[in-house]
């Protein structure tokens, strides 16, 4: 709290003297808002450290803020919040609550709150998780919560994703065969064993955790990434797919910036919220690799 | 980054040869290692001894084998690890030649060496 | 995209304390790997002082008044030689060691286990490294 | 000006089928969602996917449990259109590579789902449409289909006769969140919404944040009329906390409920004799909360559902998500402690009127998926039965918007054929809140060729957008949590006159605090403030249209409870609820459920479990 009142000083002046030439008229109204906002949020941070003495159950977040638009905001800082405690709360309530009580600015993905759509993956107190799944009593305090590393920071806890995306459609992420079933109701057979086999890896939701916990990913921007890997191994493991296009697999991933950059860091293994052995599926996929390759020497 | 890869890159194969190397060093360092500082002492090298060991042909060859091995895992390994920081291009290819190069000076000064030991003319 | 912050990896090495087991690994198989390139490197080029000295007498030889055991011999003479040489002992033995547990997951082989596989490797580095003190320091003095 | 052939709001699972088939069909498709697809809500199912796969089943059986099911409020042809294409479909799906759960012959697993006579659910472990989601998205990264993700959609473009009958939708206006850009997307052929649920009207509820009934609200302001909305499913076995779901997979593979006495009160209080745990939805639900309300609840708040009698292996084999969901929000061990669940909301059977292609009353505006109400779910959906609604009906409307000859539609849309006006009085006022601004927009625009239109829209969604943002106001988080809580206290499992009149009361004033919202984010870049305060008005309007639906409905049917009105009243009642946007002011009428089927009249008989 302390560091952050003199800061904020500093933010207000720099406001008032941008709004001292307003562009139009909209935008003077914006600037006087703006002003006011910054005066607002100084006197809450106010009243909250105040009421945060006073009661001893409130968690203290510490969120990075910035926001390429907004004068305040564009240079990083950090915001303290102080959130009611409630039992079995998570860090995305914790930000929900201080969002919607506090400063509707405050801006995070987040949609299902139950681990299944991949919003919500941040960095919270150093490590890649998703809010949603992450009980703030399991944290310790102050909660603080970050964009994803190694991302670009669109706003606040807003990472641009589109790079994750095009890795994990650059494997061709689809289904395909050469042969299909006659009869039009007939399904394909896959065995227990083999859907046993795919299942961890057939659970992505795209988070991005692994890829942003990922040394090499973030090093190399071509490398594909563990999440992309798995998903090439989702494929390349379904026997319903047929030899053909697993040796077609296999080059995918077998590519330079395919499974070789892997240096086994693990770390992706150890963020995932969805529990997928990523390191294992990736050694797998290089061993079936080197085995495939190893006939032509 | 969306479009697929067509060329074959030969990255596995690197990628083996550097495991079978660390297999092969595991071994021969190991050996290296307590010969040279566990059954013969730091201060008793001398190049006599040296001479009296390459002399023997397996010696001999397991030294050179393990010169080449130990450059090619250390060089390879370098190159993999400055690749995986993202370099790419024309600074990638001199790189790449410069540690070719250095390896290949590396490698032909220590079979100068060992044929001196060994009397071999070569040096 | 300009216009966005860019956190770089400074942050990222100031957040070390929060690494995981496989993090420190990688980085201290990295160091170790380039410390002991490095080393190879040294090593041929005090080695190559072999080539003059086959060149000397037989008796020189013999007397080890050779270039090379001239060399050898007042570098071993220097302690902090020697203190080099168990650095290298251990960066060597780390390498060798998560090296074998690289090589195992590689395998699939104990993927489990890999951060306790981890520390096992640096508490054997570090045993074997003070058990060799002795034996390295030997006759420095 | 974006310029597409077909144009599909929302990427859920019924986006993402529409858009393929009308693809498949030939059109230039593109795909315009707030979320980026696999972040959709249909990620979220657990359970499963209906479909009469086996011998021993037919897809009559199927349909002649749905009717039941819904209590005899589903449309037959629409019905029947489910059921006979779902399998297919879901073959369709197991071709697309979908990892469904197998037997030992390797064909795909099924199991038995509360109100069905077959175990005739397919599905995936306990996360059948995560699967279902993914292996449809990567279907559309095969193809190529343009996804506009990120992209939220404010308003349809229609044309504004006085008649909605006549009007025209020309495509829809989208807000760029990622940039603040607002943009017009015109529709050759036809817009397809498909934008899911509407669950964020309640506090409690299995929904997920984005699931703000954004579609049923534009194209009721359009002039579309909303359909059976009095009709909300409650799940019975969600966790208290969060409202996170606890799969009906649970009971269908053997959970069983305790009361807080240990009784197995399904059997032993006699809610359903027969079915027990696995009696329909409603049954279920209202079973609990009367047991709460009788004292018999856990913490006077909810009920166990036991599992721990499967074994391990059996759970893990096939509800091992499960676990997951009630340790990581319940702080549960499904393994060796029961977990706690309660009712909570959980889907919409009502929504945007459409026939059995998914055409609205509007020309060149279609829906599909969990906005849409075709009906197939009448009264009462049957677990399972929402997602086979996705690919089927997503499908037709895909197909019919790319131009493909569907035939006549047997069920009508609009003021047309048998329609009746409602004559009751609601003692509040309802509609818009008078003197609103643009923050408050009607649909309608004055041009008619399609360009202007367009444009016209998007100019008017860009006067919103810079008046919220620019003036001064309150913000929008404590209308809606208003909102949500007045509905969840008062138009829950157990409704009554009173307290549904307070909450239009309620409701009338949180429309009046809305005409004050304003924005307090001033930037351009993903101003999820402005996204959230376009939302709430969706929910208001959504709100107060299914309140207005349950005051007026006198009788107890399906989910569709009333204290004063115990029973079900097949005589006054076997018709559809509609509510129609008229220039600001909500009429409500009825028009008649279509029982005939292809070769039979489903009679409606008592529903009992
Ligand atoms: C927890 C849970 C479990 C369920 N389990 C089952 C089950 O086992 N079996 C079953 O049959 N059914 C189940 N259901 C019901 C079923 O999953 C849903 O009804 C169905 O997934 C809805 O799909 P949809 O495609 O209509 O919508 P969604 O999947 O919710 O997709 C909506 C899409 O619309 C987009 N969108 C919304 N508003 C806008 C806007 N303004 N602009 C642009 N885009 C917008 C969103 O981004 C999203 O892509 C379950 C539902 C829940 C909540
Ligand atoms: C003694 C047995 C050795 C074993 C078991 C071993 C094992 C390995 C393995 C498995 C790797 C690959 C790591 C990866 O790509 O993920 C590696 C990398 C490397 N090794 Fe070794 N190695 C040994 C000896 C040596 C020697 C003698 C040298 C020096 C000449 C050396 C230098 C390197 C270097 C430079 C790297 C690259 C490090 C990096 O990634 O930056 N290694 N080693
Ligand atoms: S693999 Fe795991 S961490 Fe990576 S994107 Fe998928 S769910 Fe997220
Ligand atoms: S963190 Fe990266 S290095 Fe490999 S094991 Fe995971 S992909
Ligand atoms: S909100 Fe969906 S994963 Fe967290």
């Amino acid at each position: 709290m302390s560091t952050q009142i003199p800061k904020q000083t500093e933010e207000s002046t720099e406001t008032e003297s941008e709004a001292a030439e307003p562009a139009s008229k909209g935008e003077e109204r914006r600037a006087e808002k703006r002003r006011r906002a910054a005066e607002r949020r100084e006197q809450r941070q106010e009243e909250e450290a105040e009421k945060a003495a006073a009661d001893e159950s409130t968690v203290e977040l510490k969120v990075f803020r910035y926001d390429p638009q907004v004068e305040g905001k564009q240079e990083p800082r950090f915001d303290t919040f102080h959130v009611p405690f409630t039992k079995g709360m998570t860090v995305l309530d914790a930000l929900m609550y201080a969002r919607d009580t506090y400063d509707s600015s405050l801006t995070f993905r987040h949609s299902c709150r139950q681990a299944v759509c991949g919003s919500d993956a941040m960095f919270v107190n150093g490590g890649q998780k998703l809010a949603c799944k992450t009980q703030i009593s399991e944290m310790e305090e102050p909660v603080r919560v970050e964009p994803l590393p190694h991302a670009e920071v669109t706003k606040d806890l807003v990472v641009d994703m589109e790079h994750f995306y095009d890795q994990m459609e650059a494997v061709e992420p689809y289904f395909q065969t050469n042969e299909f079933p006659d009869g039009e109701l007939e399904e394909q057979r896959q065995d227990r064993e083999n859907r046993e086999k795919i299942k961890m890896s057939t659970r992505c939701i795209w988070c991005g955790a692994c890829m942003s916990s990922c040394n090499i990913a973030a090093g190399d921007n071509e490398y594909l990434g563990p999440a992309a890997i798995n998903k090439a191994y989702r494929f390349a493991m379904d026997e319903r797919e047929g030899e053909e296009i697993k040796q077609k697999r296999l080059e995918i991933i077998e590519q330079e910036h395919g499974v070789w950059r892997c240096q086994t860091q693990f770390s992706c293994t150890e963020v995932c919220p969805k529990d997928i052995p990523l390191t294992e599926h990736i050694q797998e996929l290089k061993r079936e690799a080197v085995k495939n390759n190893l006939k032509f020497w | 980054m969306a479009e697929r890869y067509s060329s074959f890159q030969k990255g596995g194969r690197m990628w083996f040869l550097q495991r079978v190397t660390a297999v092969f060093l595991l071994v021969v360092l190991a050996f290296h290692f307590f010969l040279l500082h566990f059954v013969h002492h730091a201060d008793e090298v001398s190049f006599l001894a040296s001479q009296g060991r390459m002399e023997s042909l397996s010696y001999y060859s397991l030294m050179v084998t393990f010169l080449v091995t130990a450059t090619f895992h250390g060089v390879n390994g370098v190159y993999n690890a400055l690749v995986n920081q993202g370099l790419t291009g024309t600074k990638r290819t001199v790189i790449k030649w410069t540690l070719v190069a250095a390896s290949v000076v590396l490698i032909a000064q220590g079979i100068r060496t060992a044929n001196a030991w060994a009397g071999i003319g070569l040096y | 995209m300009s216009q966005s912050y860019n956190r770089g990896l400074i942050e990222d090495f100031g957040r070390w304390r929060e690494f995981e087991a496989g993090m420190w690994a990688w980085i201290f198989h990295k160091f170790t790997g380039w410390v002991l390139i490095g080393y190879l490197f040294t090593h041929i080029a005090v080695l190559s002082t072999g080539i003059p000295a086959a060149g000397a007498s037989e008796a020189a030889i013999m007397a080890g008044e050779d270039v090379y055991t001239q060399t050898i011999v007042s570098l071993e003479g220097l302690l902090l030689v020697r203190i080099l040489e168990v650095g290298l002992l251990a960066v060597a033995v780390f390498h060798m060691l998560n090296g074998t547990r690289l090589l195992l997951t590689d395998l699939g082989i104990g993927l489990g286990a890999q951060d306790k596989s981890f520390y096992a490797s640096l508490i054997l580095t570090g045993a074997i490294t003070v058990a060799s003190v002795p034996t390295f320091i030997a006759g420095a003095f | 000006m974006h310029e597409h052939d077909v144009v599909v709001v929302g990427a859920g699972g019924a986006g993402l089928r529409a858009a393929i088939a009308a693809q498949e069909a030939g059109a230039d498709v593109a795909m315009v969602s707030k979320l980026h697809p696999v972040r959709s809500h249909t990620g979220a199912a657990e359970g499963g996917i209906n479909a009469a796969l086996r011998d021993a089943d037919s897809w009559q059986d199927h349909a002649y449990d749905t009717m039941k099911g819904s209590d005899y409020l589903g449309d037959a042809p629409a019905v029947e259109a489910l059921c006979q294409e779902s399998p297919e479909e879901v073959i369709r799906l197991e071709h697309w590579g979908m990892p469904f759960s197998r037997e030992d012959d390797g064909r795909v697993s099924q199991r038995p789902f509360g109100g069905l006579s077959f175990p005739r659910t397919t599905y995936a472990g306990a996360e059948t449409g995560h699967q279902m989601l993914h292996t449809m998205y990567e279907q559309v990264v095969k193809r190529g289909i343009t996804v506009y993700d990120e992209w939220h959609v404010m308003d349809l473009a229609v044309t504004d006769e006085d008649d909605p009958a006549e009007r025209t939708c020309h495509g829809v206006v989208a807000y760029d969140i990622q940039s603040g850009e607002v943009s017009g997307f015109r529709a050759e052929n036809g817009v397809i919404l498909a934008t899911g649920g509407m669950g964020q009207v309640f506090d409690h509820t299995t929904n997920a944040v984005a699931n703000t009934g954004d579609g049923v609200a534009m194209a009721y302001r359009a002039g579309v009329p909303m359909e059976d909305m009095e009709f909300i499913q409650f799940h019975p076995t969600t966790l208290p906390s969060t409202g996170v779901l606890i799969s009906e997979g649970v009971r269908g593979e053997g959970g069983i409920l305790y009361n807080e006495d240990g009784e197995r009160f399904m059997f032993e209080h006699g809610y359903a004799n027969n079915d027990g745990e696995l009696a329909s939805r409603d049954v279920v639900s209202r079973a609990e909360l009367t047991e709460v309300n009788e004292g018999r609840g856990i913490e006077d708040e909810y009920v166990h559902l036991d599992m721990r009698h499967l074994g391990e292996e059996r759970i893990l084999d096939r509800l091992e998500n499960i676990l997951h969901l009630a340790e990581d929000f319940e702080g549960a061990d499904g393994l060796t402690e029961p977990m706690p669940v309660k009712p909570g909301q959980h889907y919409a059977m009502g929504g945007i009127e459409t026939n059995e292609h998914g055409e609205t009353a509007i020309d060149g505006l279609y829906a599909a998926g969990e906005c849409a109400c075709a009906s197939v779910h009448g009264a009462n959906r049957l677990g399972g039965n929402a997602l086979p609604e996705l690919i089927v009906f997503g499908k037709r409307a895909g197909r019919h918007a790319a131009g493909e000859e569907m035939g006549e539609a047997e069920i009508e849309t609009g003021r047309s054929g048998d329609w009746q006006p409602a004559d009751y009085e609601f003692g509040v006022e309802v509609g818009e809140a008078g003197g609103s601004g643009p923050a408050a927009a009607d649909g309608g625009a004055v041009a008619t060729d399609a360009e202007s239109v367009v444009g016209a829209a998007v100019d008017r969604a860009q006067e919103r957008v810079e008046e919220l943002l620019s003036r001064d106001g309150r913000n929008h988080a404590e209308i809606r949590s208003k909102v949500q809580e007045t509905m969840t206290a008062n138009v829950n499992v157990f409704r009554e006159e009173g307290r549904l009149e307070e909450t239009l009361a309620d409701l009338r004033e949180a429309r009046e605090a809305y005409k004050d919202v304003a924005v307090s984010d001033p930037s351009r870049t993903f101003n999820t403030d402005l996204i959230h305060t376009i939302e709430t008005r969706n929910i208001l309007d959504i709100a107060e249209a299914l309140t207005m639906g349950a005051l007026a409905r006198e009788e107890f049917r399906g989910a569709h409870w009333r204290k004063e009105h115990q029973e079900r009243k097949d005589e006054d009642w076997l018709k559809h609820t509609l509510i129609s946007w008229n220039d600001g002011e909500p009429e409500l009428w009825y028009k008649p459920v279509v029982l005939e089927g292809e070769n039979k009249t489903y009679e409606p008989k008592s529903r009992s479990y």
